[in-house]
């Protein structure tokens, strides 16, 4: 366990934290681009924990947001009616919700490929007629308003402004140390190989279900941690903040910035989550311009931004040789063979 | 991806990767601050519903404004000052809306903020302006607690929800004693209000409840509940659904045999008493401006006519309470004396004024609550582009004639 | 000799097509066992229901003293069994060293895994030491197949199921898998499938007949060649 | 109750399920045609189905033609879209190995434009949309009296529905989209040119999708909500029916249908939407490849 830590303490990952965090502090003079930039950073951990879900272990999970909502509403339920402390009630509305994720999630996680994500689609719908419906504990579609930032224990102050930005990013950071010494482990290892082929790996050895049931569940704390904080942060919670739409953008992000890539999701996050702020004047375009970009994406970048690039950079050393061997032979071009 | 597209299509590749990092790099230039100085214009940061499924509304209300916003201009401002809207589209997302209130409070230090016309929208950003001491009208959003007791910085210019259901109770009471009353709406927080007030205040009136019918947002189809409402025989049907679907639900009403004199329609916007068609007229609706009302002023009718030539319909309540928001907070500003937000909220607090467009009193409560109102209209003719009504009912009430914040949450 | 594993009346039925009929073999632990059938007789299925892929109708499997009909594929591949593919199935766009590191995580606890200096012979013997850093999906056909072989033996399986070793292999490739595979031997029992009669011939102890599902012969290969309804119903008509 | 109540409720849930029905299955068919063959999970199935609705629309509002005129031009429209969309961006996809994935962010892609652009133009135009009667009048069935347009509708769609049974069953195109299905690459040996295969099958997609939208539009009010309503339902059909299955799609979106206008006589429609919804799941739990998967 202390080698995947270890692991996990990378310089990339150091130098991440460093750029986060002065961004952070050199924003902070402003409050919007404070706000935009915290909302970034629950995008990066959200995006994080999709990343696992869907770049290591090949599971398009569009119930995401609906299981955020699920632990966001427990989390404000628990502070604002009982008085709980953000930091006790976070927690138990996140196992919560992870629960509720995987019990919903058990019968689609014997499906194969695209089917979950479709079944997962109808998940999300569920769940957001749910929270919609079940108002004696969402508030319906009316939302739940002036949600108190989460407290600092023992203190009797709060967290705001540039400390609760900082929270935000310490999150964001610990989302990806943990993605990373997942991806780094056994377990991350055997993520990858039902991805690749869940007939080979169930051929050695490797319980496909369980081990799908386990990520869904890691996952499903990401999407939940992710929740609790958004919630706090924006202030307002309502089913449409957790609804199809939002599984789909955070689904986006990863896909944008490169399914399977450690850095991918941050870079699809990073670009994605701010547009819709920076575009608010431009109403008419701005959904238009979205959809532009993600098409010119995935027919000009097929293995998203940071994955094509990726590529790109790789293969730059060794272009000469690539050129002048390029009569000779058929070189890997690394299609995957299908049966 | 074949390796060729790698060589060739290199240059395509950094195009869109220079094209994604300059969508990020200017995107924020075009929200460049422009600090209110003195002698310069006054701003009021309008963030509405104009992308995303309210768009209807938010651009309906954009447009009721600009009328009044060019008119204003035209007379030349206020305090001798330039009175402008800066937009901000909020996507009906709550959270966009958060961070537009952020913007215009942060980078153009507005004077106060308006524009939401969905009681969602305008929850989240009343956290946010009471948090931060921004005052913010709302000009078309019925939810009670937008002036729940405590409620400093926000005012509500549209009556109350639970009210509209005490409005129309009475109306249905007026019409028949012990009359039968079957309700049909979607799940949403507007009709939740509104059929709390109406049960509550049904029991008082001695109108008994027959059918209690709630659709879940997205339905399609009301034929079977029609065909459970017919069967239960009311005297009237109460609707409060939305969209396309409160069109559906009038016709297949209307199949099954139900009159148009027995559908109360909760509020009636232009588009949406066209939508119903010629069969429905004689049906009823409630509102607080309609164009065919005896108490529209010189003004109004000027506004009418001005909206009907430009935008090619007749203005609703929505547009009506748009257009009367810029000239709240003109009076405000006015009466307050300068572009100070403590000074604007108390002029708001103690303001006297009535409606520019129907003579309609305006006056806050404490909380930032309007003394309340409705009228019943009968829809008397609908042509291609117009449609003709009479007033059947109009009732006053006092905002704490009724326990809204028991009745909800 | 012990049985290592007995399938008895295996049933398996895929809409109106009967796949398998009544099925028995019994293979015993260190004999080499060899099944053929021209193509569609059943055999992948046989395979399939014997590793947990196949949900039988009816029918029962032990292995190693163990009852394992109905056991998820995992587990049986857990219990000593393992199995290739038909068609080639390797991690293509992991490196070597991945695909060969991810068959052995399953055994990170269990004490029957190879101890280092058993894992570098093994990939002497199967001439891959030098292609670790490879992308597995670049690698020729006879590579990955070799790689397929490491992989499973990597998990110290007590039984092999080879469907087709040899399927795609070049004459010269063909003769350097029969050399391993008779190699393989010592290593672990085998049981093979093949749609020729050349294969089997030169490597099983004994062989079972598969044809529309049905065994229609059970004996040594040289038994085999000689028996009537074989070479009526298969071998006159595929090598006429 | 009365009798004649109770038959009333009873022929509603009847014609309702039924018009709701041949709606889903349509779109449904369209979407499974779609993903069983190209792999193609079109999330921009909803804007289409509403596109269909908005200009047939905009042909009886702009144009002033007959609403039948309207409802013909506007499946012709269809093909000219499928080609240019199958031309530009479904086809450089087609060999590539997970490419349901890049569809499925292709499709959400046009889905965002499509909206975006809805959303300012007819979005701000009105908040709901109706398209005249294609046959006024009423018929009692029994004490339930049935507008003649929903006749016409519910026939319409049986009409098509059967047509495209009857193309897949016994035209030699037909014959070849079903070998597709089954197995492309058995398909491709046996002579079948599969590039044409999916050009087809995309194009009747779309027109099955379209036509289901137009009929919707007929039988119903209609505004821009109903586009995601309708995606998820269609998903959920292919889901439980199987892809590739149109008998799936029909037998399911007769069902869901059916649900959904009979369950809320019992109890409130949104748990009708959940029951059937909750019965997507248990049915997966059951039968993961679908009821009608080969």
């Amino acid at each position: 366990m202390r080698r995947y830590l270890r692991s996990a303490i990378t310089p990339q990952l150091l130098l991440l934290l460093a750029a986060a965090i002065a961004l952070a502090v050199v924003v902070s003079g402003n409050r919007f681009f404070a706000f935009v930039l915290g909302i970034t950073m629950i995008s990066i951990l959200w995006a994080a924990g999709m990343n696992l879900l869907t770049g290591y272990t090949g599971l398009v999970s569009l119930a995401f947001a609906g299981i955020a909502g699920i632990s966001a509403y427990g989390t404000v339920g628990l502070v604002m009616r009982c008085g709980w402390s953000f930091w006790l009630a976070m927690p138990v509305a996140v196992l919560g919700a992870a629960v509720v994720g995987v019990l919903l999630g058990l019968p689609s996680l014997r499906l194969k490929g695209f089917y979950f994500a479709l079944s997962s689609l109808v998940i999300q719908t569920v769940l957001s007629l749910g929270f919609v419906y079940f108002i004696g504990l969402t508030n319906g579609d009316t939302g739940i308003s002036q949600i108190p930032p989460p407290d600092i224990p023992l203190t009797g102050v709060s967290f705001h402004g540039i400390g609760f930005d900082l929270l935000l990013t310490f999150a964001a950071w610990l989302s990806l140390a943990a993605t990373w010494a997942i991806a780094h482990s056994p377990f991350g290892r055997r993520l990858v190989a039902i991805r690749e082929d869940e007939v080979l790996a169930e051929a050695i050895g490797i319980d496909v279900i369980r081990n799908k049931m386990l990520v869904f569940f890691v996952g499903s704390l990401y999407a939940g941690v992710g929740g609790a904080l958004y919630a706090t942060y924006v202030g307002f919670a309502s089913p449409r903040s957790f609804d199809l739409l939002s599984s789909l953008s955070i689904w986006l992000m990863v896909a944008f910035g490169g399914r399977g890539t450690f850095m991918g999701p941050v870079v699809g996050a990073l670009i994605l989550a701010p547009v819709p702020f920076m575009l608010q004047q431009y109403d008419t375009l701005k959904d238009v311009i979205y959809g532009a970009l993600i098409i010119a994406v995935i027919v000009l970048m097929p293995g998203g931004v940071y994955g094509t690039l990726l590529a790109y950079v790789r293969r730059l050393p060794s272009l000469k040789r690539y050129l002048s061997k390029q009569r000779g032979g058929v070189p890997n071009d690394g299609s995957v063979r299908r049966s | 991806m074949s390796r060729d597209t790698v060589t060739s299509g290199a240059w395509r590749q950094s195009a869109v990767t220079a094209f994604a990092i300059a969508c990020m790099g200017l995107a924020p230039f075009g929200a460049a601050p422009a600090v209110a100085q003195s002698g310069e214009p006054i701003t009021i940061g309008f963030i509405s519903e104009l992308s995303g499924p309210y768009s209807f509304f938010g651009t309906s209300c954009k447009q009721g404004l600009e009328f009044a916003e060019k008119k204003i201009a035209a007379e030349g401002g206020v305090l001798n000052r330039p009175l402008t809207f800066k937009v901000m589209d909020d996507q009906t997302n709550p959270a966009q809306a958060v961070a537009a209130a952020r913007s215009l409070d942060v980078q153009d230090n507005v004077l106060a903020l308006t524009g939401p016309t969905s009681s969602d929208i305008a929850l989240a950003i009343y956290g946010y302006a009471e948090q931060n001491k921004v005052p913010f009208v709302v000009p078309v959003a019925a939810f009670a607690q937008l002036t729940k007791p405590g409620t400093k910085y926000t005012f509500r210019v549209e009556p109350d929800a639970v009210g509209w259901g005490y409005a129309a109770a009475k109306f249905v009471a007026a019409r028949k004693a012990g009359a039968k009353l079957a309700l049909m709406y979607t799940d949403n927080a507007l009709a939740r209000a509104i059929t709390a007030g109406i049960k509550y205040q049904a029991e008082k009136e001695n109108v008994s409840i027959v059918a209690d019918i709630l659709f879940p947002q997205g339905s399609n189809d009301a034929t079977v509940q029609a065909a459970q409402v017919a069967a239960a025989k009311p005297d009237f049907v109460y609707l409060a659904t939305v969209g396309a679907f409160d069109v559906t639900t009038t016709n297949q009403l209307l199949d099954l045999g139900i009159k148009p004199e027995q559908i109360i329609h909760n509020v009636g916007a232009t588009s949406t008493l066209l939508g119903y068609g010629a069969r429905s007229v004689g049906s009823n609706y409630g509102t607080f401006f309609d164009a065919n009302l005896d108490n529209v002023t010189a003004e109004g009718h000027k506004f009418i006519d001005d909206f009907v030539q430009q935008v090619g319909r007749i203005p609703s309540y929505v547009e009506n309470y748009c257009y009367n928001t810029a000239y709240i907070i003109k009076t405000a500003i006015e009466k307050a004396g300068g572009a100070d937000r403590e000074k604007f909220r108390d002029a708001m607090s103690s303001l006297n004024m009535v409606e520019p467009t129907s003579g309609v009193p305006i006056s806050f409560d404490k909380n930032g609550a309007r003394k309340e109102y409705m009228y019943y209209m009968q829809l008397t003719g609908i042509a291609a582009k117009s449609y003709t009504a009479k007033r059947l009912f109009y009732i006053e009430w006092a905002p704490e004639t009724l326990p809204v914040y028991d009745l909800v949450k | 000799m012990t049985d290592l594993f007995v399938a008895r009346d295996l049933c398996k039925r895929f809409g109106g097509l009967q796949a398998l009929r009544n099925v028995d073999v019994v293979q015993r632990a260190g004999e080499t066992l060899g099944m053929i059938g021209p193509n569609g007789s059943g055999k992948t299925s046989f395979v399939n229901a014997v590793t947990g892929e196949l949900a039988l109708d009816s029918g029962t499997i032990d292995f190693a003293g163990r009852d394992i009909t109905g056991v998820r594929p995992h587990k049986v591949a857990r219990a000593g069994l393992a199995r290739t593919f038909q068609a080639v199935r390797i991690f293509a766009r992991l490196s070597v060293r991945d695909n060969l590191q991810t068959a052995m995580l399953v055994l990170d606890d269990a004490a029957n895994s190879l101890e280092a200096e058993e894992r570098v012979e093994l990939l002497h013997w199967l001439k891959l030491d030098h292609r670790l850093d490879a992308v597995a999906g670049s690698l020729t056909l006879f590579e990955q197949r070799r790689l397929e072989l490491a992989m499973r033996l990597m998990m110290r399986p007590q039984l092999i199921m080879l469907d087709e070793p040899v399927g795609g292999l070049a004459p010269g490739e063909i003769r350097a898998m029969m050399q391993i595979l008779n190699e393989l031997k010592a290593r672990c029992s085998i049981f093979v499938i093949e749609h020729t009669m050349r294969v089997i011939r030169e490597l099983a102890d004994r062989v079972v007949v598969l044809i529309t599902g049905e065994k229609i012969a059970d004996g040594p290969p040289v038994d085999i060649l000689k028996d009537q309804r074989v070479i009526e119903q298969y071998l006159g008509t595929a090598h006429a | 109750m009365t009798t004649s109540a109770i038959l009333l409720i009873a022929i509603s849930v009847i014609t309702t399920g039924l018009v709701l029905g041949v709606i889903f299955s349509l779109v449904a068919a369209g979407v499974t045609i779609v993903y069983g063959s190209i792999w193609l999970p079109n999330a921009s199935n909803g804007q289409f189905f509403l596109t269909a609705a908005l200009i047939c629309w905009s042909f009886v509002t702009w144009l002033a033609v007959p609403i039948w005129v309207a409802a013909l031009l506007t499946l012709a429209v269809s093909l000219p879209i499928s080609y240019l969309l199958e031309a530009t961006l479904i086809r450089r996809f087609y060999d590539v190995p997970d490419r349901n994935i890049a569809y499925f962010v292709l499709t959400l892609g046009v889905t965002q434009i499509l909206s975006g652009i809805f959303s300012v133009t007819y979005g701000r135009w009105s908040d709901q949309f109706n398209l005249p009667p294609m046959i006024a009048g009423v018929t009692f069935i029994g004490p339930f009296p049935m507008t003649n347009n929903r006749i016409f509708v519910l026939g319409a769609a049986s009409v098509l529905l059967a047509l495209l049974f009857a193309m897949l069953r016994f035209h030699p195109y037909g014959r070849a989209l079903r070998a597709v299905f089954q197995n492309r690459e058995a398909a491709a040996l046996r002579g079948v040119n599969v590039r044409a295969i999916y050009r087809l099958s995309f194009a009747l997609g779309m027109l099955s999708i379209f036509a289901g939208g137009i009929l919707y539009g007929m039988a119903y009010s209609f505004d821009l909500t109903v586009a995601w309503t309708m995606a998820v339902t269609a998903f959920a059909i292919m889901i439980v029916g199987g892809p590739g299955s149109v008998l799936g799609a029909v037998v399911v979106g007769m069902v869901f249908g059916f649900t959904q206008a009979g369950v809320s006589t019992f109890t409130s429609p949104t748990l009708a939407t959940f029951s059937y919804l909750a019965a997507m799941l248990i049915i997966l739990l059951l039968k993961p490849s679908g009821l009608f998967s080969r």
